[in-house]
């Protein structure tokens, strides 16, 4: 398979990803591209490959057919860690917070591979390590300004409502400096008015320059927000296109109410 | 809370505290002279815990007798017993507590090898005599100016039993089955160096743990059979060497088991059952005093002594281990009644390193400048298993 | 051969007590040992001690260790079902080292003997092999058989298989999760027991780690959980140790001390190389 | 000291941003409840050493021990504590550490100092060499680490020609620094201000970034790999330190002993350790001291109590070491049920909170 070189503004590039669970394919043969600066929402039913879509995006799972390229960079093969530092970070569906850390320490932890103090140095307190560590702190309420969650910096993470914890879960991507972000449904279990502030707050987000992916059931926030909808169901893409072409696709809505009726 | 305060807090507690320790322990005992302090450590606890148990009985048992006929010169003898959980750190505290806090004159102890050199390297350092109820050979090693031993070590066992093998069975291959612990291997160490003197080879050497099942056994046994030896020699302590005599009788191997020492105990008898009648191991003659023994020695006297009073206090009879600590009191008071009941730790090193012909239980001791054992392989005698009793063996 | 066989079947009964208890709590229970040493000494105090038979007194030994077994799950591993795997593995050490105390302050000599089941070895043609072995074997194969049979055929069997599958799913469909748990540890304890009493006649108080590192190691073997995995596991262990005891003296010429370690060794690298185990086929843990 | 436990100060980096110059100042903020300790062990033998011989317990003789045993409680601390990873291997570090300090001391003949730093660096290089068993988790880990154990024993005792088997290793050099009278005293201070200056090392270690990492590792390692954090490797570092301090006390041990033999590194040494942790308290610096120093103390304080008392001590008192085993598992098992984070988190949290330290394992909970 041959992609073409780079220059028309596509961040990544997924060509041919196919994974298969004890004989079930969980993708078939995803290809599609991300442009830079939009943001793209990816739906499909329960069960559809969203999920599994991310774990290899972050090289959380291998595939076992296909290449995904980064800056056009191959990044099938690095680990996870690796991903992240390239520049692509991630939230969780089911959230995973570190509940037993603080909240502006979770966010520091988000800025663990932008900083370099060793374990000898920072545990000696070698001034390096004591600017740096002073550094991270004043970065860190940055981030948590951008979701506004600054007063609760001393808190447990635990200890937040759901609906902060997944602000924060978001806050805690951005701190590691992304060139783009997936969320893995940030409006679930959210209120409609907390809904409606994640809009806000993936606009302002876009608006640093990070290019946005979510997947999300919220067919309202995906219509209102997304510059271009991917649609996948049983692991195969059956639509692409901009939010309106998408909500009228029959194949999109068969595969809705087919769902349903299950 | 502030720093100062924490500091201020402490303080008080500190005080608090010594002053409640000093005014509730300052009660003295009203007696006319002043005790005479032994301190002991031994393991009431832990693998040595069979050791320590039987010494400890023993050794309240000496200070209880000797105090009923007066003590020494007027004085009380006091001793002063500590727990080393078979464990050498342990020991070494506790030697150390009872040398600084205590003032012992003497120490004894321990069980074990491991505790009676960390015990030793206190007892150097702080110029006191110790008398030891363990066998390892190591504990001589080095300095041993302040120590002293009461058991036969696996050197005097292990030439006994190389002897007997040599003049008394005329056979020469020897298969070696030790157990993987301390004592195992420092018989395996005397046998492997010793065989040749005598002319026999050791043809097999197999370590086994003591907490090997039967099967287990067996394959160490079948690896024995293929070397083709002429007996077999089991270095060990309980429970190894009663599987090993059971399998083997099971098995139908005809060559002759002879054991160490550390099977010199009626619980060898009790698990190797009708597997025991044969077998024939080194012992202190304390066991079969009776029928080794002529009643008019002194000797017999005075395990006979010995024996009768422990039966008489505990209702059980004395074993080996209860010998070692009995006889471990009987050469410090007796080097006490020589050098006097005032006498320094370092007058008492020289008194007791004097004692000439002191008959224990386990033989009559010697010490010499040069030699701090004070037993030799005479001291041992050869004892056959026969119909599930003690009997004397040929000796070489 | 015969050798790591027999042993081979003591493994395998402690194997599948791990794998009782690893299926229906997920903790690997660290006291397994110590069941057997109950096993063996309960079975020394009712043969020898009281002189009950043995045969009345080897089932009375089986049925108090299974009863231990239900109390340690009752009082120890109850209250920590929401616990992490931590807290679990440490409370199991801290049982086990507890049930050890107890067996040094009620038998605390070195060694206890049971009485044999029947002595003597029994001819067949060409090999000679012992009453004893006969019996470590025919046990082992009963027990194995009533296993399999329990799992398979019981609904208690049935419902604890599914425990096994999916705790969260089992609960769902009004299966008693919190009894299984407690069937697991009697059943499981009986198991230990039965090791303890092959591995007698010689029963002691120290021998619970020994048994229960083996054990566990038989179990991983075979494939963590994976029931019927701990025949394969336990005789491959039995019969690896027996040819690496002769190897090490006869072709290496080192000495046989090492032997204690082949268990431990066999452990790391399977779990390093398959951790699925020779039998298993599904991946020990997702991510 | 317990109260000011280290989740209060892991709160502080960010609301410190003070000059380079008033670094001193600074340290001394950070760690009050050291200082505090520290003068509090300064002045223990003034104390402490005139009163051993009236309550017969030389405080200090059995503070060198707690030293000792915290410097190896803290490492595993940090990688069971703060890393989640359970280690009953650790037998295995602090025996290498023993022998090779010993053995470098007895055998070649180098200084004591130079076999201590050699302890270190070889049960780091250990370490760096069995890290393969970190891809395992929970139990796994556990009985893989459990088989290091034995191995390390089985080696230990068997290599003879190397380290002289069950004979063990005899007159091992003391602890000593030139121009200080050997003796407990001397000792108890060189082992403590190791020890503290560990302490330090490691609560400023756990509030700084590797600290972070690790903790978030322990969390959830999937989301800490999303975070750019290179978990094997972060692990496998974590696991090296912690088995450097393991190495570290054993070396001391060495020392403070003068004999050892591999008998004193059997797993039962590892399963103590892990005891110190867990009910000192998991994830908390002080933890390490509190266990060390409670599971030491308690059997000595037990066994001085028929001196104290007299002969009226009742008798399972005074058979205290036959019974040692319940009380120990019972603690252990106890521990885990009601007070799981361990004395120093529980009796903070009493102080703070007015809350019981128990927590209830009885009380229905919602099924996650």
């Amino acid at each position: 398979m041959v992609i073409n070189g780079s220059g028309n503004g596509m961040l990544l590039k997924a060509r041919g990803l196919t994974k298969v669970f004890g004989g079930l394919a969980a993708l078939k043969d995803v290809s599609f591209d991300i442009r830079e600066g939009m943001i793209k929402a990816i739906i499909g039913p329960n069960g559809a490959g969203k999920t599994t879509l991310y774990d290899l995006l972050t090289g959380i799972y291998m595939p076992d057919d296909g290449r995904v390229l980064f800056h056009d960079r191959e990044i099938i093969g690095l680990t996870t860690h690796e991903i992240a530092a390239l520049g692509i970070a991630r939230t969780f569906q089911t959230i995973r917070l570190f509940t037993g850390m603080t909240v502006i320490e979770n966010i520091m932890v988000g800025l663990h591979h932008r900083t370099k103090a060793g374990m000898l140095k920072s545990s000696l307190r070698f001034p390096a390590a004591r600017r740096e560590e002073a550094w991270m702190a004043g970065e860190a309420m940055r981030y948590l300004d951008v979701v506004g969650l600054e007063m609760q910096a001393e808190n447990l993470a635990g200890s937040l409502p759901f609906g902060q914890q997944r602000l924060l879960e978001v806050a805690r991507a951005l701190a590691t400096d992304p060139k783009i972000l997936l969320l893995d449904e940030p409006a679930s279990g959210l209120n409609t008015y907390e809904t409606r502030e994640l809009g806000e707050i993936i606009y302002a987000i876009r608006d640093m320059g990070i290019t946005v992916v979510l997947v999300e059931h919220d067919m309202g926030l995906v219509m209102r927000i997304s510059d271009e909808v991917l649609v996948l169901d049983y692991g195969e893409i059956i639509a692409e296109g901009s939010p309106e072409s998408v909500r009228n696709d029959p194949k999109v809505i068969e595969a809705y109410l087919g769902s349903q009726l299950d | 809370m502030s720093t100062k305060r924490m500091i201020v807090l402490l303080s008080l507690i500190a005080l608090a505290m010594s002053a409640v320790l000093i005014t509730g322990c300052g009660s003295g005992d009203g007696g006319t002279k002043e005790p005479i302090k032994i301190g002991v450590v031994l393991s009431e606890s832990g693998s040595n815990q069979p050791l320590g148990a039987p010494e400890k009985k023993a050794i309240e048992l000496f200070e209880e007798r000797i105090n009923e006929s007066g003590g020494i010169g007027g004085h009380d003898v006091e001793v002063i017993i500590k727990d080393d959980a078979s464990d050498a750190s342990k020991a070494q505290q506790a030697a150390v507590e009872l040398i600084e806090q205590e003032d012992v004159v003497a120490l004894i102890g321990s069980s074990g090898t491991g505790p009676t050199i960390s015990m030793k390297q206190e007892a150097t350092k702080n110029e006191i005599p110790q008398v030891c109820m363990a066998a390892g050979a190591n504990i001589m090693d080095g300095d041993f100016t302040w120590i002293f031993r009461t058991p036969p070590t696996a050197t005097e066992a292990g030439r006994k039993v190389l002897a007997y093998i040599e003049k008394v069975l005329n056979l020469k291959r020897i298969a070696l089955l030790y157990d993987t612990n301390p004592f195992g291997t420092d018989g395996k160490a005397v046998i492997e160096g010793n065989a040749g003197e005598y002319g026999l080879q050791v043809v097999a050497s197999e370590g086994y743990k003591t907490d090997e099942s039967e099967s287990g056994m067996d394959t160490h046994l079948t690896n024995v059979q293929t070397s083709n030896p002429d007996l077999v020699l089991v270095w060990g302590t309980n429970p190894g060497p009663a599987i090993i005599a059971k399998r083997m009788k099971d098995k139908g191997m005809s060559q002759p088991y002879i054991g160490s020492h550390g099977i010199a105990n009626q619980s060898f008898i009790k698990l190797a059952g009708d597997a025991a009648n044969g077998v024939v191991f080194p012992g202190g003659k304390l066991l079969i005093y009776k029928e080794v023994l002529d009643p008019s020695s002194a000797e017999y006297k005075a395990i006979d002594e010995f024996a009768t009073a422990y039966m008489d206090r505990y209702g059980e009879k004395v074993d080996t281990f209860a010998g070692h600590g009995w006889d471990a009191m009987l050469i410090i008071t007796e080097a006490l009644k020589r050098a006097g009941a005032d006498a320094t730790r370092s007058e008492l090193r020289d008194a007791i390193e004097e004692t000439q012909g002191v008959v224990g239980s386990a033989g009559i001791f010697n010490y010499t400048a040069s030699d701090h054992n004070g037993l030799t392989p005479d001291d041992l005698v050869m004892v056959d298993i026969a119909n599930g009793q003690w009997e004397p063996g040929q000796q070489p | 051969m015969a050798n790591g066989l027999a042993n081979g079947c003591i493994y395998i009964l402690l194997a599948m007590g791990f794998n009782i208890i690893f299926n229906s709590t997920g903790i690997i229970n660290f006291a397994q040992g110590e069941f057997a040493m109950f096993g063996g000494l309960f079975a020394y105090t009712f043969s020898s001690a009281l002189g009950l038979p043995l045969f009345i007194a080897v089932i009375l030994a089986i049925l108090i260790t299974a009863a231990i077994g239900g109390v340690m799950e009752r009082a120890v591993i109850h209250p920590l079902r929401h616990a992490n795997v931590i807290a679990a593995i440490i409370a199991t050490i801290g049982a086990s080292i507890f049930f050890k105390a107890i067996g040094f302050l009620f038998w605390p000599n070195e060694a206890y003997k049971v009485l044999d089941f029947t002595t003597g070895n029994l001819s067949l043609p060409r090999v000679t092999v012992s009453r004893q072995f006969l019996w470590v074997f025919g046990l082992t194969i009963l027990s194995v058989t009533l296993v399999y049979f329990f799992f398979n055929k019981t609904k208690a069997g049935k419902a604890m298989r599914a425990c096994s599958i999916n705790r969260q799913a089992a609960s769902l469909v009004g299966i008693n999760v919190s009894r299984m748990s407690l069937y697991a540890f009697i059943l499981a304890a009986a198991l230990g027991a039965l090791a303890g009493l092959i591995n007698a006649p010689f029963a002691k108080y120290s021998i619970g780690l020994f048994l229960g590192v083996k054990g566990f190691t038989a179990a991983v073997v075979g494939g963590l959980g994976n029931t019927f995995g701990a025949v394969a596991g336990g005789l491959a262990l039995g019969l690896s140790e027996e040819l690496i005891t002769g190897f090490l003296t006869i072709v290496l010429g080192v000495s046989t001390g090492y032997q204690e370690a082949v268990a431990a060794i066999l452990l790391i690298l399977v779990l390093l190389l398959r951790p699925q185990g020779i039998l298993g086929k599904g991946i020990v843990e997702k991510v | 000291m317990i109260g000011d436990d280290s989740k209060s100060q892991q709160q502080r980096p960010h609301a410190r941003q003070g000059g380079a110059s008033d670094r001193v100042l600074s340290f001394l903020k950070a760690h009050k409840a050291l200082l505090i300790f520290a003068v509090f062990l300064g002045v223990m033998p003034v104390w402490a050493e005139p009163i051993a011989s009236t309550i017969h317990l030389d405080i200090v003789l059995v503070m060198r021990l707690v030293g000792v045993f915290t410097i190896a409680a803290v490492g595993l601390n940090l990688l069971i504590g703060y890393a989640g990873q359970v280690s009953l291997g650790h037998s295995a570090f602090f025996g290498v550490g023993a022998y090779t300090s010993a053995l470098i001391a007895v055998k070649a003949g180098f200084p004591v100092w130079i076999g201590i730093i050699m302890a270190i660096l070889a049960s780091a290089l250990i370490g760096l060499l069995v890290a393969p068993v970190l891809r395992l988790k929970g139990h796994y880990l556990a009985m893989a680490t459990l088989g290091l154990g034995i191995i390390a024993f089985v080696f230990m005792r068997e290599m003879t020609w190397l380290t002289g088997g069950n004979l063990g290793v005899t007159s091992i050099p003391e602890l000593s620094l030139p121009g200080v009278p050997k003796n407990d005293i001397s000792e108890f201070y060189i082992v403590w201000i190791i020890a503290l200056i560990i302490l330090a090392f490691c609560s400023n270690l756990v509030r700084s970034r590797t600290g972070r990492a690790i903790r978030a590792i322990h969390q959830s390692d999937v989301a800490a790999a999303a975070m750019g954090i290179n978990v094997s490797w972060e692990k496998i570092k974590i696991f090296m330190l912690s088995a450097a301090l393991g190495g570290l006390a054993g070396g001391l041990y060495a020392h403070l002993q003068g004999y050892i033999d591999p008998n004193l590194f059997y797993i039962t040494l590892s399963i103590q350790l892990v005891a110190m942790v867990v009910v000192g308290g998991m994830e908390s610096i002080w933890g390490a001291v509190a266990g060390a120093g409670l599971l030491i103390f308690l059997p000595k304080i037990v066994e001085t109590l028929p001196r104290w008392i007299g002969p009226g001590v009742p008798k399972p008192i005074a058979d205290y070491s036959n019974y040692e085993g319940i009380v120990f598992g019972l603690i252990l098992v106890l521990a885990m049920i009601f007070m799981p984070s361990g004395i120093t988190r529980g009796l903070s949290d009493l102080v703070r909170y007015r809350r019981s330290p128990f927590i209830n394992p009885f009380k229905k909970q919602a099924v996650e």
